[in-house]
């Protein structure tokens, strides 16, 4: 593995292909990034009650998020502690043990372990449960009904990592009645790395009208004009890189764009209309504008969601070449039954397994990855320069903010983040402004 | 083609005489090689207008689990009426779909097939299970197995697709896409 | 239903009837149906009392290669009575068997039906191939090909499985069990 | 590689995780355990004359086990020393010569090149054929019947490696007319370290209740009670582990419990009935005690076996996370062919490849393994600590023999062992009985 | 056996007759056991003496890719004729064929039978999909899917098969060799 | 690794068996000598026009070989610059440009980035496209018809690198009219190392008779004696070796041997007969001989062909144990379109995919790798010492020439430079006359 500055050049514009191939790399990424970073979990609304809970993966960590009886949430590595077999096969479900089938040792809500079979006749009453709970993940928090969680004790707080972020994810969290994911998730798989994924949904406008030209061809409205980059879309929008990696970017009124039929956007057009006075008085125009646009965004290292479409993903790592995409769909806990239905069905036409956007993004992002195979292919560098020298701090909006839509603006700065966290920053040093010392000029 | 009149003095829930099940597999081993080749508007044609077209998630959950938890409304990797067919086969052409130029082979082996009567005259509910093979580009390969219930409905023009509900023996879908009719 | 009269008028060695055929088919694809839906004991119900179940271990061996060697009185994975079959099925009742739950997905595809009369009144040998496909947890797969020959009795209650011997393509069985009818 | 006395915590109480999943301690394995244990390969009844042979493996390479013209058994590489083509495509057969498919070679049964085409023409009469023949296993022995092989030209003979395991063994081997195999040997794969069914078939009973909570349900007999570890078993029982690292467990009486039907274990026990006076004759009763007991043995480091049940098995690893099952059946020559058959249906019901019970127990080996896959889970340690305290030396048995039946204490005696060979310890250290220097305590 | 006048009596393009469909089924599943079975010369007897056995590359080309380049003339993978046919049973017959000592296992899954007169009186199109399995050492698989196009010819002994287009759904062929006939 | 000189011993006899399965060798494989030597792409006459293109592989790399517009042949990495997306899926086609699908980048035939979406809009007209174009393979040339390319630009030219070889192959290649290749290619596995097929075509005719006992008993011809090696070929021959590592075989007058039947081989017997006069006149009568001989060849490291038979391949690396078979059939341009079809069906007949020979080899050849799986095994060396001592200088011929048809001549010469390769040696130190110092001795 090279030294990380010969890695990530001129401030994140240049990643050397490494990133995308190598296994050193990879193991590295699982100890300072999916070791440490808080990590997406689940949505409260998916397990509301005590004993509601859903597994999932950190990492390549199998973990059970569980509702606690005090009401608040937990979670643990799906392991027991005595020869380390799986005690939890389901994707979801309600229960007051975990029971584990090789030689039944059971575990309750909050890890501990309950039950011994022959805890007198074979440990002779020695065995010190209290030593052998499930492993708990460090932190666990929710951020207005979205659950993180860490390995890290150390890590900082949710809302400190979040950040910046959180001044745009706001606008649409704070909605009266706030937001809730619609599951079971869709799970599929791409032959492909992680990071191709998270800033390409973070942060990469550039693709939609080439990428996507024939699904948003026959979708139509607003950005059909877009198909075959034939024109530019027709509100301005921005990109924005902030601290810790995040990713976000955004398009003017938006929204409803990519609902399936234009009675669809149109039904979801009068939903965000009804509410926009509501959010201009809660977050001024500047904020409000947020909620009817449309948005893509990333959060370090692995989730991304698309508001408006409303895709929510996380990207599941599964060594340096694959991983499992979980795919549900956004939306405002008080929307209509029949508007959620639209929702949910326009995700699973687009964004989902078999969604014709979808299909369209899976192959170049594994190519991207594929092509690394090569062993003279592998030695240069992947570039992302677009906007360099045109961005920066706004009057306004908090994080790096690029001057026009189409930048790269968010996918450099995830790269630098990137590069602090694989170099084993402290997480004080990691917290200083993104201006990076990542400036070594690439010699072609 | 045994007239609707025959048809309707079936029984409900009976299974289909010899001369209905030949017809009815007539129609899904033809409905089968359609698809394989990409002839995807006289597929159309086989739909009825009120088709629905659906494929749900295998959520993972214990025998002893009935309460649905959390919001969950059920999830569908297809949930698609005549409508979105149709934009699907009117996607494809556009010709800017990336991903089927060089053309994909599919193949769709149709294995199993068990049909019956129901109580709506002139329709028979019918099982058949299913390999569908894809390969594409140098050497990538989809592997997919599973069953379909389908509500075939004997019209004047002949037998068509009222409804199909396509259960993927898959939690985690293998590939990066379902894009391909089952 | 073809009378069991009908039928013990064929001459043994003889390719069964169009109509028996498609009875043969029929009761294959619903005994299929009925394993991949884990209803076990309509599934107890289809076989004689008298049932072999039986499914050899491929030992490799030299084409020229014809005397046993060893110890060796050959070895089946299944070897199998009613009571046996009868104590799996009893075994899943009991709601204690891990590896089941959740639900396992398996799914049978029989194709290349081929049947002829024996020379027992009513009892015809059948051939046929299998895809058998089992997926469960997250993503394990597992793939089993191979071929049945059976042994079907025509009894006044229809069909009925009297011995099945399973030819299963793999001389090393490429998963952790064989839990599942085949 | 963390040092071995990291690995391998409180006189072999803990095993860090990465024993079950690290690719350099699987070399490590290879080399220091595979090419220089002893390792089962055939029984002397399954090639009873000359020329006859089984193919099978020893640790990942493939040999040949073939009689010999004087009666005696070698074994040899099965790899031509020209190119490396294979010599040998079947499970087992009879013949003078294999050839070579490639460019004809020959080798005969005691593996020297006898032929070469062309010898003269194109090797112009010079070649040395006997510095060409096929690779031959540096020792090869047989101990009543049951036929291992080492690599190591220096390994103590195989009765010095069986040591104290043999005063247990003997009590079944040396019945009158001793016992037999019954091959061909089902195969199937498990995706789980090969240490970890070792482990369990040697020293677990107490999983037994659990994990075949079904089986033993419906199987019935003495020990149904134990189905979902309703009560301890009938009569009493013990675990041991023994020098060299091999495992033993009993089970009073229990030698028919897994006969599938009431009259099979009835056709069984009568044998055994009948036996017993000539075993207490020639044993005394302490070790005729086990000819009518139930078994759970392991032969360091990787073949197990169930004297009762009575199923045979190798563990034949193929890298770190997956292994081939040979499962045979084991019976006493001197049985009816009816019991005989008995035994080889019941042992297929049980623990074949479609075994009840082997289904059991297999998802359980491989989560063991596969949890692993999680960075932070794979920081862990394993715990097998039970009966620690309540085992040590015996008046009348050897090794070290524990107070219960349900302990861990044959599991803790295979890692130390597991250890002491992973060092590289010469075999004169190892010999040393089996309190280990292993005692460095766990940190939480 | 419906007689050739019976059959030449159907029309060009249209489907067979469910008789017709029955004897053509029996064909296809007769002549892949014949081939699992190893039954070399008796499948021989079902080719016609002009048979044509061919299986081409699937080049990849962009869909508007319509000129061929270079020298190409299309390359088969098989391109056979009786003769040579029979020189590949004849070589099983030396006994000298290693690759296939011990016997591999090879089992062929025929499905989606459709099948349709042609303008040549007694003559059939008939088109079938497979999947094909090979199971031989240890644990050496081959997977391979794809359809036949086939043309029947109905002769006074029977059915017999006068042309073979094999459409293997690969364009890399995903094993060493293709080293049995599909 | 080993160090290079205990992998090669006594001057390429012995060859240490993890050249056939170590990962880090093949890493430097594909550094060393994929990165390095020349390798073939295409044959001129399948690309005749401008625009007209094959995609293939260098070493594990994807490019793409296009005829320019100026008659001449480039090469590029199959590879987008931006986010490494593959730029052309298909393997053959005639096109002005490749537009990447991800964001519509596109690339002319020279490989120069000519199309940039927004590329005012969003890189405000400064991106410096002359430094994005495709990476170009550094050089590529034709010989007589058959293109190779490298990545190194200090390698010698082609003509240099093919040495001594052309003096061979232009008694074929310089044949009036010249030859060419049909295509497309049949393109199937291997699950060997590259280096067994390549020694085996260029210079393993010891093989011949026992591998392809059925083959040629069935084809019959001149060549049926030799199955089941019952008697010598009727003509002599030799093998060759000669510099940078290239191999040569040749058999008197057995051109048309393999053609598939008796008038097949009367036709091209025919053909070459009419022929002859001018090959005489052209070459004399020693090389007019390999026009009515057969030739097994392989070019280093790669690429095989057998004239006469007339099957042309390239050996695709994919990791240490597999690879993709391309298979072309070679024919003269001249003959007419029977003799060209008689040709090409026997080549699928012979080894094709569905070859009766190719199906001979292939077992074989990978067997020879799937044993370096066991670690004993591993630690082995693998023998070609066959006619050690019997080959030399020759009067006429140049290169290391053996005295008889039956040799590793040109086996050991393949090893020697690959040492030399592998080694990382100068350009120039490689070119070097092939008597090596690899004359360490193994000791058994
Ligand atoms: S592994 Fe969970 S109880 Fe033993
Ligand atoms: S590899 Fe065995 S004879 Fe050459
Ligand atoms: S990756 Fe090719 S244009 Fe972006
Ligand atoms: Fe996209
Ligand atoms: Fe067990
Ligand atoms: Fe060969």
């Amino acid at each position: 593995m090279r030294p990380v500055d010969e890695l990530i050049l001129e401030d994140g514009a240049y990643q050397h292909r490494t990133l995308f191939w190598d296994e050193e790399i990879y193991e590295r990424e699982l100890q300072q990034i999916f070791a440490r970073a808080w990590l997406f979990l689940t949505h409260e609304s998916l397990i509301p009650n005590p004993g509601d809970y859903n597994t999932t993966r950190m990492g390549e960590d199998n973990v059970i998020v569980i509702r606690q009886d005090d009401g608040s949430i937990g979670a643990f590595i799906n392991s027991c502690r005595h020869r380390g077999n799986t005690v939890c096969h389901a994707d979801a479900g309600n229960t007051r043990r975990f029971t584990c089938t090789y030689h039944g040792w059971s575990y309750g809500r909050n890890g501990d372990l309950v039950g011994v079979p022959y805890e007198n006749e074979a440990f002779f009453g020695k065995l010190d449960k209290s030593q052998f709970g499930l492993r708990p993940v460090a932190q666990v928090a929710s951020y207005k009904g979205l659950v993180f969680g860490t390995f890290d004790p150390q890590a900082p707080s949710l809302e400190t990592y979040l950040g910046d972020m959180r001044w745009y994810l706001d606008a649409f969290l704070d909605v009266p009645g706030g937001v809730e994911l619609i599951g079971p998730p869709m799970k599929s798989i791409l032959n492909c790395n992680w990071k191709t994924p998270t800033e390409n949904f973070g942060g990469d406008d550039y693709h939609f009208g080439w990428t996507h030209a024939a699904g948003v061809a026959v979708i139509g409205g607003p950005l059909q004009m877009l198909s075959g980059n034939a024109e530019l879309p027709p509100d301005v929008g921005f990109q924005v890189g902030s601290k810790y990696g995040h990713i976000f970017g955004f398009i003017e009124n938006g929204a409803p764009a990519l609902q399936l039929h234009e009675e669809w956007r149109a039904a979801y057009a009068a939903w965000i209309e009804q509410r926009m006075p509501i959010m201009v008085e809660k977050f001024g125009p500047t904020r409000a504008r947020f909620y009817g646009g449309h948005w893509n965004a990333s959060i370090f290292p692995n989730c991304s969601f698309l508001y408006g479409t409303n895709t929510f993903k996380v990207w599941q790592p599964r060594g340096p070449r694959a991983l499992e995409v979980y795919t549900w769909t956004l939306v405002e806990k008080e929307m209509s039954a029949q508007l959620k239905e639209i929702m949910h069905r326009s995700n699973a036409a687009t964004f989902g397994t078999a969604g014709m956007l979808e299909s369209d993004d899976g192959e170049n992002f594994e190519e991207c990855t594929r092509n690394n195979r090569g062993y003279v292919s592998r030695q240069d560098y992947y570039y992302t320069g677009m906007g360099q020298g045109h961005e920066g701090p706004h009057p306004e909006m908090p994080g790096i903010v690029s001057e026009v839509l189409m930048a790269e603006t968010g996918i450099r700065n995830f790269y630098r983040y990137w590069a602090r966290m694989i170099n084993g920053d402290d997480w004080s040093r990691i917290a200083v402004p993104a201006t990076s010392p990542l400036t070594k000029v690439r010699v072609a | 083609m045994a007239s609707t009149v025959e048809k309707t003095s079936a029984v409900a829930g009976q299974p289909v005489d010899r001369e209905t099940h030949f017809e009815i597999e007539r129609f899904l081993v033809r409905e089968a090689r359609l698809l394989d080749q990409e002839r995807l508007h006289e597929w159309l044609e086989l739909l009825t207008p009120d088709i629905r077209y659906l494929l749900p998630v295998n959520e993972i959950r214990y025998r002893d689990d009935t309460a649905p938890i959390g919001t969950a409304t059920g999830t569908h990797i297809f949930d698609e009426d005549y409508r979105q067919l149709e934009m699907r086969v009117n996607r494809m052409d556009t010709k800017l779909v990336w991903f089927e130029d060089p053309k994909n082979i599919a193949r769709r082996l149709i294995t199993n097939i068990d049909a019956e009567w129901t109580d709506v005259p002139g329709e028979a509910d019918v099982y058949s299970t299913f390999l569908v093979y894809r390969n594409r580009r140098q050497r990538d390969e989809t592997w997919l197995v599973g069953a379909r219930e389908d509500r075939l409905r004997l019209t004047d023009t002949g037998w068509r697709l009222a409804r199909r509900n396509i259960l993927l023996d898959q939690r985690v879908v293998l590939d990066k896409n379902l894009h391909l009719m089952m």
